[in-house]
C-alpha cells in the first residue's frame, strides 16, 4: 500500500492513467463539477454554498502543505487565513485602497508575518511548536479584539464598506462585474482556485516540495544528509500563509467583510479536523475533508431542524430530533475511527482501501 | 577551544540575559506593590489559588502526557464530567458533597480507563498526533453526551455550608471552598510525587517509559501499569472537575476552555517534569492576576493610560508561553529529547 | 408540484418516522413559498415562509430553543387570527457571525425564505442584518447594542429588543439613586464596551461616581481577580455588564468571598442566567433593567403557554422573539407583500397594537422610522428574597419595580448617527 | 601507540574532541588521524562512546570541547548539514529511512540535496526527475536496483542497512561514517556488506571509518583499527599491532574471549 503523497487520487483510485496531467484535470474537474453535484436537490440544494467550499478548499489544502509535506502541525492556522480577509477589509474599508492592490498586500503580509515567526519558531519540538503556533494566533485575535484605531472593528468585525465596486449583489446572487463584462461570483473564485491550486500542487511537486517531503519523513536523517531542515520548514510555513491568505482574501468577498472567527482557535481547529478527515497524504485530500465536513454538518444538522416543525408529536420528536441535535457525537466517533484506522489517511485513504480490495476481487474474478 | 569558548559565552549571555529579564519584573512588581499594596496582595493571593486550580488539571494531563506520551485532548472533558458527576449526585440524588468528593472522581476514573482500554492504549506507538486528534475526537462525544444527559444550560450545585464563605486570612479574604481547592490540589501534588518517587510502583513505571521493551523483559506488567496511570490522571481530572463545579458551577463548554490553558500550563512546566507543571501552574496563576495589576500602576505612575490594556488578562498565558519556550526551547524543566 | 429536495425527503423521512412511532400520520409543514416576494395568491390564505436564525450552538446555546418557541407561539396565533399561512425555516447561527452569514445566504437562495429574524449577539446581527438589507431581505434581529441603530443601522434591518442606552439611561438613575461609588465590571465584547459607556455616563450624569472598571473575558470562569479589584476600590455598588451565565458565576463568586454586603446592578439583566444557580446568589441582585420579565402585569396566558412548551421557563428572548414573528408578519399582510420595502413602509412609525403589546404590559410601542428601533418600556427590576422565589409551574425570581416609557429614555434620531 | 599523523592534515581528524551528558563523560579527549583512503575500524566494548563520537564528529551533537578537521579545515562549529556537502557523509546504527518513500526517491532526495546545497528554491519542474538516474545508478551498486519502487519500511533488514549506505553514498562523500554496517545481518549477508563497501571504497576512493563489532570482519578488511574504551582511545594500529596489544587484549579482546 503506498502512502506517497504527491500523487493525485485518480492514480491511486486506478482509474486513468494521466501521467503529469492528472492533477491539473482533477482540479478543473472539481471546479466545474462541485457547484452543479453540491447544489443537487438531493445534496445540499444551493448552489452558493460551492463557493464556499471552493475557498475553504484552498485554505485546508494550505494548512496540509504544512502538515501532510512538511510534517508540522499548526494550531494557528487561522491567523494567516484571517490576516488575508483583515487585511483586505481594512483596506477597503479605511483607506480605500482597490481590492486588488490590497489583496496581494495582504497575502504578502501574512507570508511576511509568517516567516518571521517560523524564524522564531519552526524548529521547535512538534508539541512545542503547535502550542507556540496557538499562542501567537491567539495573539492576532487578541489584537483584532483590542481594535486598534478603530480599524478592525473589535468584536463586530468589519461589515460596512468591505465590498470592492464591481462586486453586484441580490437576494443572494453574487456577481462580478467589470466593464460591462458580468460574472458569477463562482467562476471567479473557480478561476482563482485552479491558478491557486495549481502553483499549489507545482509547489509540493518540485525539488522543493519533495525535500519538504523527506523532512516529514525523518527529520534527523534529512539533517545528517545535508538538508537544512530549518530554513525549509520556515518557507514551508511561509508558503502556505501565503496561500491560506489567498482564500482569505477571497473569503472577505464572500462573507462580506471580516469578523474575529476569522482569526479563531475553533477555527484553527476546524481546519486541521477537515484535514484530517479528508487524509493528509493526499494532494486531494483537504479537498475531500472539506467536502465531507461541510456536508456531514449540513445534513445531519438538518434532521433536526426539520423534524422539529411536528411539535404535535413530542415523544416521536424526542426520539428523532433529539438524537441529532447532537450531530457533533458522530463526528467525535468518526473521528477516533479514522485515527483507529490510520491517522494520515483519512476518509479518501479508507476509500482507496475499499476500492482496491474492490477492484482486486474484480481481477481476481477474471482471471 | 573555539567550540567551548562560544558556548561558555553564549550561557553567560542568556544568563544576563535572564537576570535582567527578572529584574526587571520585580521591579514591575515593586512598583506595583507600591501603588496598591492591599490590592496586591490580594490578587497575589488570588493566584496563588488560580494557580494551584490549574495546576490540579493538569498534573494529570502531565502525567498521561509524560509518562504515556499521549496528548490528551480529552483531559478537559474528565475534568468536565468531573463537575456534571458532581451535580448528578448532590443536585439530583440528593447525596452530601463529601461524598461527591469521592465518588465523582472515581467514575471519572472508570471513563478514562474505558477511553485507554478502547481507544488510546493502541496508539502508544504512533506520533502524538495520532493520540491528540483520537483524544479530540472522544472530548466531543464526551462533551455531546453531556448536552444530551444534562442539556446546555450551566448548572451548579449549592456549596457545603462549611465552604460557602470567606476565610479571613489577616491580609485577604478567600472563598473557602478555593481555599479548599488549593489544599486538595496540594494534598494532590504530593501523594502524586511519593507515588512516582517514592514506590516501587513509580519507579517500575519510570522504567517502563524509558524503555517499554526492556521493562517488558524484565517481567513487568506495563499495559497493566499503564491502565493504572490513565486511571490516576482522570481521576485527578475528576477531583479538578468536582471542586470547580462546587465552586464556580458547570456548562458543556468547560472542559474545552480549560484544555487549552492546562496545555500551556504543561508545556511551560516542561513536557515530562510533573514538578514543571506545578511550577508553571503557579507562574501563569500569578502572571494572570498580577499582569493587569502591574500595567495599571505603569499607566498611574507614567500617566501613559494606554498601557493599561483591557482584557489583557487572557492573553497573559500566552504570551508567558511565548517567553519561555523562546528562551528554553523545553519549557521550564522539560527533558532533553523528549516529545522532540 | 412540489419539487423533491433533500430538504423536503428529509422532512419526509422524519415525518414518517414520527408516523411510525406515533402511530398517526402527521404530513410535513407548509410547503413554503419558494418564490420570494409576492405572495398574494389570488384565493387561500396569504404563504409566508419566516426564517428563524437562533444560536443552537456556540455560547449562546443555551438560548436557542426559547426563539423558537416564542416564534411558533406567534405563528399560532397569526393564523388564528389572520388569513395567513406561515411555513418556518430554523438555521443555527451557532453564535457565529460567520456560520450565521452561511444560514442567511442558503435560506434565502435555496430555501426561499421571506423574511428573516432572529440572532442575539450584536456580531451575528451585523453581519447578517448587512448582508440581508444588501440583498433586499427584511430582517428583524435582537441585538441590544447601541451600534445596531447606530453606524451599522441599514434600511431593512429592525431591532426589537430595548438598546443598551435605554436601558442604562433607566438603571443609571436607580443606581444614582441608591449609592454614590460604583465599580464596573464589563464583558470584553462588543456588548460590552457599549455597555460600559452608557452606564458610566447614565451613572456620573445623575451624580454618582464611577470609582474603577475592568474588561473582563467573556466567556469566563474566574472572576476573583475583579471581584478583589471591586473589594480593594471605594466602590459600595458593583454594576455587572457581563451577559449569560458569566453573571451568574461572578454574583455566585462574590457571594463565596463574602462580598455580600454590596449593591449589585444588573444591566440588561436576562433572568435566565441565573436559573442554574441556587435562589441565595440570585438574590443579591438589587437593581436590574430589564427588557421583559415574567411578573410583568396583564402578561396572561403567555407565561402559561411558554411553560408547555417546555424547553426552558418564560423570559426575555420568548417575548422578544413572539413580538418579532407578530410584527414582521402583520406587516407583510397589510401590505399584502412581503417584499423588503413594502415590509419597510408598513413598519416604520407602526405603533404596536397587537398581543405583543398586552405581554409588554400594554405600555405604548412603536417602531421609530429614523433607526428602526422598536421603541418599548423598559423594566426596572429587582431580586426576590431566596425563599420568596417561585420555581412552579414556571420560575417567577425577579419583580418588576417601575416601568419607564421607552421614549422617555431613547437616543433621540441626532444622537443615534443612524441616517435612514 | 597512537595515531602519528597530524590530524589537521589527515582525511577526518579529532583533536582532543570530548562530549559530556551532564558529569557523564561519553567522549573523553578523543584524538584521530584518518588518512585519505583508509578504512579504520573503531572497536569497543557497549558504552565504549563509539556512536557518541560519530554523532560528535558529524554534529548531530556539539561537541563539549576539541576539535573535528576534515582535509585539514576545522570544521568543528559547521553546523550538521553543512557537514555532508563538505564531503562527510553517515550510515546510522539503527535504520534510518525515509520510511513512507520509494527506496528510489530515499537516495534521489539526498542526491539532489546534494547536488543543490543545504537550501535551494528549485521550485520549478518535477522534483522525482531530478537525479533520478544518478539514484538508479547508485541503487544498482547496491543491488538494490529491483527494490526501487517499494516503499522503504517494506524492505528486508538487511536491505534496509543496504539503502542507509546507498544514501550515504549519493551525497557524494569523502570521508564515509559506518556505525555497524553488518549489524542484524548473518554471516552470508554480512560478507556481501562488508565486500560492498571495499569495493565501493575503491571505486570512489572514500575514506571509511566504521563502527563493527564482528572481530573477524574487523581483523580482516581494516587497514588501521581504533580501539575506544570509557569514551578514550585506548590504542590505534594495524590488525596485527592491536592483536598484539597487551592493554586491548585486557580491556576488551581478552574479555570477548573469555565470554566466547
Amino acid at each position: 500500500m503506498s502512502r506517497d503523497a504527491t500523487a493525485g487520487v485518480l492514480e491511486r483510485l486506478g482509474a486513468v492513467e494521466l501521467g503529469v496531467w492528472q492533477v491539473p484535470l482533477g482540479l478543473l474537474a472539481v471546479a466545474v463539477l462541485l457547484r452543479p453535484v453540491v447544489s443537487h436537490d438531493l445534496m445540499l440544494g444551493y448552489p452558493q454554498v460551492a463557493t464556499s467550499f471552493l475557498i475553504w478548499m484552498i485554505i485546508v489544502a494550505s494548512f496540509n502543505l504544512l502538515m501532510g509535506y512538511t510534517g508540522l502541525i499548526s494550531f494557528g492556522h487561522a491567523m494567516f487565513m484571517g490576516i488575508g480577509t483583515y487585511s483586505v477589509a481594512i483596506a477597503l474599508s479605511s483607506f480605500a485602497v482597490p481590492f486588488l492592490v490590497a489583496a496581494p498586500l495582504g497575502i504578502l503580509l501574512s507570508a511576511g508575518v509568517a516567516y518571521l515567526v517560523g524564524r522564531l519558531i519552526a524548529h521547535k519540538g512538534e508539541i512545542y511548536f503547535a502550542m507556540l503556533t496557538l499562542a501567537f494566533a491567539k495573539s492576532a485575535h487578541f489584537v483584532a479584539n483590542y481594535n486598534p484605531g478603530g480599524l478592525t472593528g473589535g468584536t463586530t468585525g468589519l461589515a460596512d464598506g468591505t465590498m470592492p465596486a464591481w462586486i453586484e449583489t441580490s437576494r443572494g446572487f453574487t456577481y462580478v462585474a467589470l466593464g460591462g463584462f458580468r460574472i458569477d461570483w463562482y467562476w471567479a473564485v473557480a478561476a482563482v482556485f485552479v491558478v491557486g491550486m495549481l502553483l499549489l500542487w507545482q509547489l509540493v511537486r518540485s525539488p522543493f516540495g519533495r525535500t519538504l517531503v523527506a523532512v516529514r519523513e525523518n527529520e534527523a536523517l534529512a539533517r545528517a544528509m545535508g538538508v537544512d531542515v530549518r530554513r525549509y520548514k520556515v518557507w514551508a510555513f511561509t508558503f502556505a500563509a501565503a496561500f491560506a491568505a489567498l482564500g482569505g482574501v477571497l473569503l472577505e468577498i464572500n462573507n462580506q467583510g471580516a469578523t474575529l472567527s476569522e482569526l479563531s482557535i475553533v477555527t484553527s481547529g476546524n481546519i486541521i479536523i477537515m484535514a484530517v478527515l479528508g487524509g493528509a497524504n493526499y494532494f486531494f485530500g483537504p479537498l475531500a475533508g472539506v467536502f465531507v465536513w461541510m456536508f456531514v454538518e449540513e445534513y445531519l444538522a438538518d434532521f433536526h431542524t426539520l423534524v422539529l416543525p411536528l411539535t404535535e408529536v413530542p415523544l416521536a420528536r424526542i426520539e428523532l430530533a433529539g438524537v441529532l441535535v447532537y450531530w457533533q457525537f458522530f463526528l467525535g466517533l468518526l473521528f477516533v475511527v479514522a485515527v483507529l484506522v490510520s491517522p494520515r489517511e483519512g476518509i479518501l485513504g479508507l476509500l482507496k482501501t475499499v476500492l482496491g480490495r474492490l477492484s482486486a476481487r474484480i481481477r481476481g474474478e477474471s482471471e | 577551544m573555539s567550540t567551548s569558548s562560544s558556548r561558555t559565552l553564549g550561557l553567560d549571555r542568556l544568563s544576563a540575559g535572564g537576570a535582567a529579564v527578572w529584574g526587571a519584573i520585580a521591579l514591575l512588581l515593586l512598583v506595583a506593590l507600591a501603588v496598591e499594596p492591599g490590592l496586591f496582595v490580594d490578587q497575589f493571593v488570588g493566584g496563588l489559588v488560580y494557580g494551584m486550580t490549574l495546576v490540579l488539571i493538569a498534573l494529570g494531563l502531565s502525567i498521561i502526557l509524560g509518562l504515556l506520551g499521549i496528548v490528551n485532548f480529552a483531559h478537559g472533558a474528565l475534568f468536565m464530567l468531573g463537575a456534571y458527576f458532581t451535580y448528578q449526585l448532590m443536585a439530583l440524588w440528593g447525596l452530601p458533597f463529601w461524598v461527591a468528593l469521592v465518588v465523582a472522581p472515581l467514575l471519572v476514573g472508570l471513563v478514562g480507563v474505558l477511553m485507554e482500554r478502547l481507544v488510546l492504549q493502541w496508539l502508544y506507538d504512533e506520533p502524538p498526533l495520532a493520540g491528540l486528534l483520537a483524544a479530540f475526537g472522544i472530548a466531543l462525544m464526551i462533551q455531546e453526551a453531556t448536552r444530551a444527559i444534562w442539556g446546555d444550560t450551566p448548572l451548579s450545585v449549592a456549596t457545603p455550608a462549611v465552604l460557602a464563605q470567606s476565610a479571613d486570612l489577616a491580609v485577604t479574604t478567600v472563598a473557602r471552598i478555593r481555599l479548599f481547592s488549593v489544599v486538595v490540589a496540594a494534598l494532590v501534588v504530593l501523594g502524586v510525587y511519593l507515588l512516582i518517587e517514592r514506590t516501587d510502583f513509580g519507579l517500575s513505571v519510570r522504567a517502563g517509559v524509558q524503555d517499554r521493551e526492556m521493562a517488558g523483559f524484565l517481567g513487568i506488567d506495563m499495559p497493566r501499569r499503564f491502565v493504572l496511570m490513565f486511571f490516576l490522571g482522570a481521576v485527578i481530572a475528576g477531583i479538578g472537575g468536582v471542586l470547580q463545579g462546587t465552586a464556580v458551577g458547570m456548562s458543556p463548554t468547560m472542559g474545552q476552555q480549560y484544555i487549552i490553558i492546562t496545555f500551556v500550563v504543561v508545556v511551560v512546566g516542561g513536557i515530562g517534569s510533573l514538578f514543571g507543571s506545578v511550577v508553571a501552574g503557579l507562574l501563569i496563576g500569578e502572571a494572570v492576576f498580577l499582569t493587569p495589576l502591574v500595567l495599571r500602576s505603569l499607566a498611574d505612575v507614567t500617566g501613559v493610560g494606554a498601557l493599561a490594556v483591557p482584557g489583557i488578562g487572557g492573553l497573559v498565558p500566552y504570551l508567558v508561553m511565548i517567553l519561555v519556550l523562546l528562551v528554553r526551547p523545553r519549557g521550564l524543566y522539560g527533558q532533553e529529547g523528549f516529545m522532540e | 408540484m412540489p419539487k423533491i429536495t433533500r430538504r423536503r425527503a428529509l422532512e419526509g423521512l422524519g415525518a414518517a418516522g414520527i408516523a411510525g412511532l406515533a402511530g398517526c400520520s402527521s404530513g410535513p409543514g407548509g410547503e413554503g413559498s419558494g418564490s420570494g416576494g409576492t405572495t398574494t395568491g389570488s384565493t387561500g390564505p396569504m404563504e409566508i415562509t419566516l426564517g428563524l436564525f437562533t444560536p443552537n450552538s456556540g455560547a449562546f446555546a443555551p438560548w436557542g430553543p426559547s426563539l423558537e418557541t416564542g416564534t411558533r407561539l406567534a405563528i399560532q396565533d397569526l393564523e388564528n387570527e389572520l388569513d395567513v399561512s406561515v411555513g418556518l425555516e430554523v438555521y443555527d447561527t451557532k453564535t457565529d457571525p460567520s456560520g450565521a452569514l452561511d444560514a442567511m445566504k442558503r435560506a434565502v437562495t435555496a430555501d426561499g425564505i421571506d423574511f428573516a429574524q432572529g440572532g442575539i449577539n450584536s456580531s451575528v446581527c451585523t453581519k447578517i442584518g448587512t448582508w440581508a438589507s444588501d440583498n433586499n431581505v427584511s430582517y428583524i434581529g435582537q441585538g441590544a447594542s447601541d451600534s445596531l441603530r447606530g453606524e451599522a443601522c441599514q434600511p431593512f434591518m429592525y431591532m426589537v429588543y430595548q438598546t443598551n442606552h435605554m436601558m442604562a439611561t433607566t438603571i443609571g438613575r436607580e443606581m444614582a439613586d441608591t449609592t454614590d461609588n460604583w465599580y464596573v465590571l464589563y464583558a470584553d465584547y462588543v456588548w460590552g464596551h457599549n455597555a460600559e459607556q452608557v452606564v458610566t455616563s447614565a451613572v456620573e450624569e445623575n451624580g454618582a461616581t464611577v470609582v474603577g472598571k475592568d474588561a473582563t473575558p467573556f466567556p469566563n470562569d474566574d472572576y476573583t481577580q475583579y471581584i478583589n479589584n471591586v473589594a480593594n476600590s471605594d466602590a459600595d455598588g458593583v454594576a455587572l455588564l457581563i451577559p449569560g451565565p458569566d453573571a451568574s458565576r461572578a454574583v455566585k463568586q462574590m457571594r463565596n468571598q463574602g462580598l455580600t454586603d454590596i449593591t449589585i446592578g444588573a444591566q440588561m439583566l436576562e433572568d435566565m442566567v441565573f436559573w442554574g444557580l441556587d435562589h441565595e446568589a440570585a438574590a443579591m441582585v438589587d437593581i436590574a433593567s430589564m427588557g421583559w420579565v415574567n411578573t410583568i402585569d396583564g402578561v396572561g396566558d403567555f407565561n402559561d403557554r411558554v411553560a408547555e412548551a417546555g424547553e426552558l421557563d418564560p423570559f426575555v428572548r420568548h417575548a422578544k422573539s413572539y413580538t418579532s414573528a407578530d410584527q414582521h408578519v402583520r406587516a407583510a399582510v397589510r401590505a399584502g407583500s412581503t417584499r423588503a420595502e413594502d415590509i419597510r413602509e408598513e413598519l416604520e412609525g407602526h405603533e404596536v397594537q397587537s398581543a405583543a403589546k398586552d405581554i409588554h404590559g400594554g405600555g405604548e410601542m412603536y417602531w421609530r422610522a429614523c433607526d428602526h428601533e422598536l421603541v418599548s418600556p423598559v423594566f426596572s427590576a429587582t431580586a426576590r428574597e431566596a425563599s420568596a422565589m417561585q420555581d412552579d409551574p414556571y420560575k417567577q425570581w425577579f419583580d418588576v419595580t417601575d416601568t419607564t416609557p421607552g421614549d422617555d429614555v431613547v437616543r433621540s434620531c441626532e444622537e443615534t448617527g443612524c441616517t435612514l | 601507540m597512537s595515531d602519528d599523523a597530524d590530524p589537521r592534515s589527515a582525511a577526518l581528524g579529532t583533536e582532543g574532541l570530548s562530549k559530556h551528558f551532564g558529569g557523564i563523560v561519553a567522549v573523553d579527549e578523543v584524538d584521530l588521524a584518518v588518512e585519505s583512503g583508509e578504512l579504520r575500524a573503531i572497536i569497543g566494548p557497549n558504552g565504549a562512546g563509539k556512536t557518541t563520537l560519530f554523532n560528535v564528529v558529524t554534529h548531530a551533537l556539539a561537541p563539549t570541547s576539541g576539535s573535528v578537521y576534515l582535509d585539514g579545515e576545522d570544521v568543528t562549529d559547521v553546523p550538521q548539514e553543512r557537514r555532508p556537502h563538505l564531503g562527510l557523509a553517515r550510515s546510522f546504527q539503527s535504520n534510518e529511512l525515509f520510511a513512507e518513500l520509494s527506496v528510489l526517491e530515499n537516495v534521489r532526495v539526498i542526491a539532489q540535496t546534494a547536488a543543490d546545497g543545504t537550501f535551494s528554491f528549485s521550485l520549478l519542474g518535477d522534483g522525482r526527475a531530478v537525479r533520478a538516474d544518478e539514484a538508479r545508478d547508485i541503487l544498482a551498486r547496491v543491488g538494490l536496483s529491483e527494490h526501487a519502487e517499494t516503499e522503504a519500511k517494506n524492505l528486508s533488514h538487511g536491505d534496509q542497512r543496504r539503502l542507509g549506505i546507498a544514501m550515504a553514498i549519493a551525497t557524494e562523500p569523502s570521508v564515509l561514517l559506518l556505525d555497524e554496517p553488518t549489524s542484524g545481518m548473518g554471516p552470508g549477508e554480512s560478507r556481501e556488506t562488508v565486500e560492498l563497501v571495499q569495493s565501493l571504497q575503491d571505486d570512489l576512493g572514500l575514506t571509511v571509518l566504521m563502527i563493527e563489532h564482528d572481530m573477524e570482519i574487523v581483523l580482516s578488511v581494516s587497514d588501521r583499527i581504533t580501539v575506544l574504551n570509557r569514551g578514550s582511545v585506548l590504542a590505534t594500529g594495524t590488525p596485527d599491532e592491536i592483536q598484539g596489544d597487551d592493554d586491548v587484549q585486557d580491556a576488551y579482546l581478552g574479555g570477548v574471549r573469555e565470554e566466547l
